[in-house]
């Protein structure tokens, strides 16, 4: 993190949101709004003071709300910029105008409570989407589990936050329902994947392994535990991943091949019923804490991003790649391309080696000052063209734009509008050419009288 | 142009038009899987099946096209 | 343990496979044997195959041992199984259709199945002749052909004392409608006993 | 508020205190219950498991019977006669192939125009405002586990009216009548049904474990919404003790009981006399 | 000016020449209008196949070519680079697939494959003779990157490019950058830290 | 669309066909065009629209 942030050819903008994109390959114009963090970072050094001196506390989004964090707020020890931001929904000052102390404290002035939003407009040469993922939200779905109304049936999520030593419990796993140490804990696989009924029909990639290292965690930090793992395949396939898994195993995880039907408390135990298939019986455990790995899902307002840069999503909402085996990084859209989970689940391996490969494609882009367009693309004759731009509508690349042209029609000079294409973003479809009425758009390569020779000659 | 011989078994024409990336790669496909299908179907690549026009179908029609498959 | 040629099991029964799905219309292919029906089924302990497996062996085709299986009689049609599938097989309907293969087949349950279809006809005997259900009856009739002589004797006395046992059938005026349902399914489907 | 009403075989039989209870309480809320002429058993758990037509065909009869009646909605309070109705009611709207096939069967043109609801939906979809005033001996202090079993929510396709794996529609009568509602494990676990005639040594399991997790939740009684599952629940416990060696000693009422009892129906008139259970102490508490 | 075709059919050892009869169909398709060369060779993607044509284009004065062969999506940029060499624009360049879309799917239908061939030839035939020189055209590129997303992949993104020397706009929405992983405890399968 | 056009003008509706197909579907591709050669040898060659009959 902290090597994005010191790159001298990086300009890191974070609690900033991209609002506007417009252009095409190698010339995108796109407009960035700055939250206001009404901290002038400029001037803040960083020394918390405010921090702690903030009287208002809410749950943490970073800690997934089982700690608390104040309404000035640093989101975790290690964070990049390491510097604070207001909350404007909870600031008592934002909200009564009464309350201003970290103001007050402030040794340099750095609290700015006059901050507004910011829109910067950059112009660009290429746009990598790295979007992320989210957790499905299971609690709306599996009844049978409980709808989240069990304290002490979490999701994976919350075990990192635990059982991480910046974390609100210091690295210790606890029950949320009382604070002690489980001692026997189930880990449920595949909550939401692979679920066509209730959540989606893909594979998480991720879970088998964060499942098998947290059965791990338990066992290590915890004495006298138990690790019960409910899983339907164990999918390890990725290097030092199956040994990892093995030894998992072997350190007492216990593996129960079946998936869970329901969960339900009785007295402070959970009564969780499962079948073991390998031995063809239902089974119970008792559990003192469940952890579900839940899938993943495109991370919220990927969507809007989507729409906003013309990037096609599949079923599921995630970035569709341009080919999914010979050009996994890049999109349909000319200079789009894509890191990370925005594209499908994946785990941080398979993200590094992703990021890498889609950073070159744009390193071989922006490495030339001009570049070559594809010439079997549309083309308008502006004779024929009568201006009634249904080609705009239905250009799924948003390449065909108006322009108003002169004639001399009997002498006279006589303005009027026709379509034009942007070579640019123009990939060759040929979709406006059958919209086409007048028959204007044609499509290099494959034009209508080309296309209908071919079927002359086949026919024949 | 030749008018089917009606006494030999009938061999019905069938232009396809596919798309480029999808039903011609799949056609490609068929080819190094080794699979088997009817000799009479002749496919014209397109780089999209949203550019086939519906004249091009009619016209594959009248010049005696028995059937017509877009595939995306 | 017996041996299983998978190639053959399948290919024998191809007609048995495509026929349970055509008539429960549950896409069984679906199930990958994650065993959440049978983590849930209530009556599992009693199951001679728990659900999971009988969807296996239904892809597998192994008719011969599903239609003589406990399972599809014990099986209560709670749907909790069908519920929770995470691949949408509604499973209680394919126990619906192995039972109703069963008697078609002339495969005749023992044990604890045969209980459960003696009361299955009883009952359905008693709403043929009556247009609906006559307890006492139901109860005389299934404990004669289960012989278990006096299940359920006990319940009588205490039943009759609340007034919850009428002794004499209640006949329907349209009896004989009822008795004619049964008729053309029967003449439909050509054998339903 | 006008239903054509399916009363079901128990209806006299062993599910007398329900009928009872829905005629009372129903008259109480002015709901219009028509009984439909010379209706015929529903086919209940038995005709699935022989012919898909036949499972059909019999509550077709008196779906078409109930059509007939100019009124839209059916309902009925039993549970499995409430899926044999909603089934038969969804195939035949469904296809018109199957209604075809079915109406040739039965001799008796359904259209499928009806809807058919379950009493609990019936009752649990009056304006709460319209019961509040006639909750005059308010239940309350008492705690109650609402058991709904399988057929009233399960498969959602056809029942769908309320969440099959933590349903409230009684939950909510029971708070409107002053009682305390628990959040208890088995709300839905299935008691075993007909298991209960055909194969007692099944059922005495399935219905202890149910027993078993509304007593550990600390209810007072148990309240249910079919003739079935109060056989199990109520006659059959006695066979539970008997079979397990367990003591249990937990009344359990139709939901239209308890919701009778605090409308101030005397417990004569809702046919409470005639439980296995001793309801006394649950009367007692409620005053 | 009168079209100058050239057409060379490819035999691909005995993937194409095992099927059909290629110099039956090089017959056949020979007197199609326009065709001025008409030839065939055992592997036309290799370098004396490419030759072939070069020379071809050359002696025949050729202003358009079909290679049938394999599926253009697989050498129709190599033709088109040999076309070029030959002075030709790349883009007066049709192939015709009578390799994975016929003896490939039809090995046990010869005479069936060879009349399906003759027609895919033609068919290519009587593109070409409609195709116009194509121009490339050049736009121009801003030498900077824009990556939406500060959490693991789209810092790897970033810091990647700025290595590479260009400049990288890293937008987060969040105070802080790290994403999902920032908040994750050790990671498999070495069980480092994360941050 | 255009179906419904050929259907109007008297055309079997078995003779167009529009299905996708992904790059991966090499098996789709084939049974596509088998159940078609099967659909159309069944209808019988196209008389309706040909030039030269008409």
């Amino acid at each position: 993190m902290v090597a994005a942030s010191q790159h001298p050819n990086i300009q890191l903008m974070t609690y900033s949101e991209v609002t506007d994109v417009s252009g095409y390959i190698g010339n995108f114009d796109v407009t960035i709004k700055q939250k206001p963090r009404y901290v002038d970072h400029v001037k803040c050094t960083g020394c918390g003071t405010c921090t702690e001196k903030c009287p208002t506390k809410v749950p943490s989004e970073y800690d997934l709300g089982i700690g608390k964090r104040k309404c000035i707020y640093i989101d975790f020890p290690q964070a990049v910029p390491s510097k604070p931001v207001i909350d404007a929904e909870n600031c008592r000052y934002l909200k009564t105008g009464k309350c201003g102390i970290c103001k007050k404290i402030c040794p340099t002035g750095a609290v700015d409570f006059e901050q507004k939003e910011e829109f910067i407009t950059e112009k660009v040469g290429a746009i990598v989407m790295a979007t992320g993922f989210d957790l499905f939200n299971w609690e709306e779905a599996y009844g049978e589990y409980g709808y989240g109304r069990f304290k002490n049936v979490i999701t994976g999520l919350h075990f990192e936050r635990m059982s991480n030593a910046s974390g609100q419990t210091g690295g210790k796993i606890i029950r949320p329902s009382d604070g002690k140490e489980p001692k026997s804990v189930v880990f449920i696989k595949c909550v939401g994947s692979r679920d066509e009924a209730k959540g989606k029909e893909y594979c998480s990639r991720a879970c088998c392994m964060y499942t098998a290292k947290h059965a791990h965690q338990v066992l290590d930090k915890i004495e006298g535990s138990s690790a019960y793992i409910f899983y339907m395949d164990v999918r390890t396939p990725g290097k030092a991943y199956d040994e990892f898994y093995r030894r998992t195993v072997e350190e007492g995880a216990q593996y129960i091949r079946g998936r869970v039907s329901k969960i339900y408390e009785s007295g402070d135990k959970l009564i969780v019923m499962g079948t073991d298939t390998l031995l063809g019986k239902p089974v119970t455990v008792e559990a003192d804490l469940v952890v579900l790995a839940t899938a993943m899902v495109p991370s919220e307002g990927s969507d809007i991003i989507a729409q906003m840069v013309g990037c096609p999503t599949d079923k599921d909402g995630f970035y569709q790649e341009a080919h999914p085996k010979l050009r996994p990084v890049e999109t349909m859209t000319g200079g789009l391309f894509l890191a990370g989970a925005c594209q499908g689940p994946r785990d941080i391996p398979d993200t590094v080696s992703q990021a890498s490969g889609a950073a070159v494609k744009v390193v071989a882009l922006l490495n030339n000052d001009q570049m070559a367009t594809d010439p079997m693309i549309t083309q308008i004759d502006e004779k024929m063209c009568s201006g009634c731009l249904v080609c705009k509508e239905v250009c799924p690349y948003k390449a065909i734009s108006e322009k108003t042209i002169t004639e001399r029609i009997a002498g006279q000079p006589v303005e009027r509008v026709v379509a034009n294409v942007n070579t640019g973003l123009c990939q060759g479809c040929g979709n406006c050419t059958v919209a086409c009425r007048s028959g204007a758009a044609n499509l290099k390569g494959f034009t209508n009288q080309q296309v209908l020779a071919e079927v002359d000659t086949l026919c024949r | 142009m030749s008018i089917v011989n009606e006494t030999k078994e009938f061999n019905p024409i069938i232009v396809g038009f596919n798309c480029n990336w999808c039903s011609y790669a799949g056609a490609d496909l068929a080819g190094v899987s080794r699979m088997k299908y009817p000799a009479n179907v002749r496919v014209i690549r397109v780089p999209c099946s949203g550019r086939v026009n519906p004249s091009f179908v009619l016209r594959a029609f009248q010049k005696g096209a028995d059937g017509v498959l877009v595939s995306g | 343990m017996e041996l299983i040629n998978v190639n053959e099991s399948i290919s024998k029964n191809a007609d048995f496979i495509e026929q349970i799905g055509i008539e429960s219309g549950q896409p069984v292919q679906k199930c990958y044997q994650c065993g959440k029906c049978t983590a849930g089924c209530p009556v599992a302990f009693e199951m001679d195959y728990p659900p999971h497996q009988v969807i296996r062996m239904v892809q597998l085709g192994m008719k011969d041992e599903l239609l003589k299986s406990n399972t599809i009689w014990i099986c209560a049609s709670c749907s909790t199984c069908s519920t929770r599938c995470p691949c949408k097989v509604e499973i209680a309907h394919v126990m619906e259709s192995l039972r109703i293969m069963a008697g078609r087949s002339g495969t005749a349950p023992v044990g604890k199945a045969k209980y459960v279809e003696v009361m299955y006809n009883a009952l359905l005997s008693t709403v043929e002749r009556y247009g609906r259900t006559y307890e006492v009856g139901l109860v005389m009739q299934n404990n004669l052909k289960s012989g278990k002589l006096f299940n359920g004797a006990d319940m009588g006395l205490p039943m009759l004392q609340r007034g919850k046992l009428k002794l004499m059938p209640s006949k329907i005026q349209g009896a004989a409608e009822v008795a004619r349902i049964f008729a053309e399914v029967r003449k439909m489907e050509g054998g339903v006993k | 508020m006008r239903y054509a009403y399916f009363p079901g075989c128990s209806y006299h039989g062993t599910g007398k205190e329900y009928e009872s209870s829905t005629h009372a309480v129903a008259k109480k809320i002015g709901m219009e219950l028509v009984t439909i002429p010379d209706w015929s058993c529903c086919g209940a758990t038995a005709s699935h498991g022989k012919s898909h037509l036949l499972n059909i065909a019999l509550p077709a009869r008196s779906l078409a019977i109930a059509e007939g009646m100019g009124i839209g909605e059916v309902t009925t309070g039993c549970a499995a006669c409430y899926q044999q109705l909603a089934h038969a009611n969804i195939r035949m709207t469904e296809s018109e192939e199957i209604r075809d096939k079915v109406n040739k069967i039965t001799g008796k043109e359904y259209k499928g125009t009806l809807k058919v609801k379950s009493l609990v939906e019936a009752i649990g979809i009056v304006d709460p405002e319209t019961i509040k005033p006639l909750i005059v001996k308010p239940l309350t202090g008492l705690k109650v586990a609402a058991y709904y079993g399988c057929l009233l929510v399960r498969p959602p396709e056809i029942t769908g009216f309320d969440d099959p794996e933590n349903p409230v529609f009684m939950d909510n009568m029971m708070k409107l009548a002053g009682a305390e509602a628990l959040d208890w494990a088995h709300k839905t676990e299935c008691c075993g049904a007909s298991l209960g005639v055909s194969n007692l040594n099944i059922a005495v399991r399935m219905i202890n474990k149910i027993l078993k997790a509304a007593v550990e939740s600390g209810a007072d009684c148990m309240v249910v919404a079919c003739p079935f599952c109060h056989l199990n629940m109520d006659y059959h416990q006695k066979s539970v003790n008997k079979q397990l060696g367990t003591t249990y000693d937990m009344p359990v009422f139709y939901f239209t009981e308890l919701l009778g009892l605090a409308m101030g129906i005397s417990p004569d008139d809702l046919g409470l006399k005639t439980h296995f259970t001793d309801t006394q102490k649950v009367l007692n508490q409620v005053g | 000016m009168a079209k100058r075709i050239g057409l060379f059919v490819c035999w691909c050892g005995s993937n194409i020449g095992g099927v059909i009869d290629v110099p039956k169909v090089v017959e056949e398709t020979k007197n199609f209008p326009g065709v001025a060369y008409a030839t065939d060779y055992k592997y036309m993607c290799s370098e004396p196949g490419q030759d072939t044509i070069v020379k071809a284009i050359k002696e025949h004065n050729l202003d358009r070519v079909v290679v049938a062969s394999c599926t253009p999506r697989l050498h129709e940029p190599t033709f088109r680079k040999t076309i070029s060499k030959a002075g030709l624009n790349p883009y007066m360049f049709e192939m015709a697939n009578i390799r994975e879309q016929c003896t490939w799917v039809h090995s046990d239908d010869k005479e069936g494959a060879t009349q399906k061939a003759i027609a895919l030839i033609k068919r290519a035939l009587a593109k070409v003779s409609k195709v116009e020189p194509l121009f490339e055209s050049y736009i121009p590129v801003t030498k900077k990157a824009l990556v939406i997303g500060g959490g693991i992949a789209g810092m790897q993104v970033a810091i990647d490019i700025a290595d590479a020397g260009h400049q990288v706009i890293l937008v987060e929405r969040e105070p802080t950058i790290g994403g999902k992983m920032a908040m994750l405890d050790k990671t498999f399968p070495t069980l480092d830290c994360s941050a | 669309m255009l179906k419904r056009l050929l259907e109007y003008v008297g055309f079997e509706p078995g003779r167009f066909q529009a299905r996708w197909i992904s790059g991966s579907e090499g098996a789709k591709f084939t049974t596509t065009i088998m159940d078609m050669t099967e659909n159309i040898k069944s209808l019988g060659p196209n008389k309706k629209m040909r030039d030269d009959i008409v």
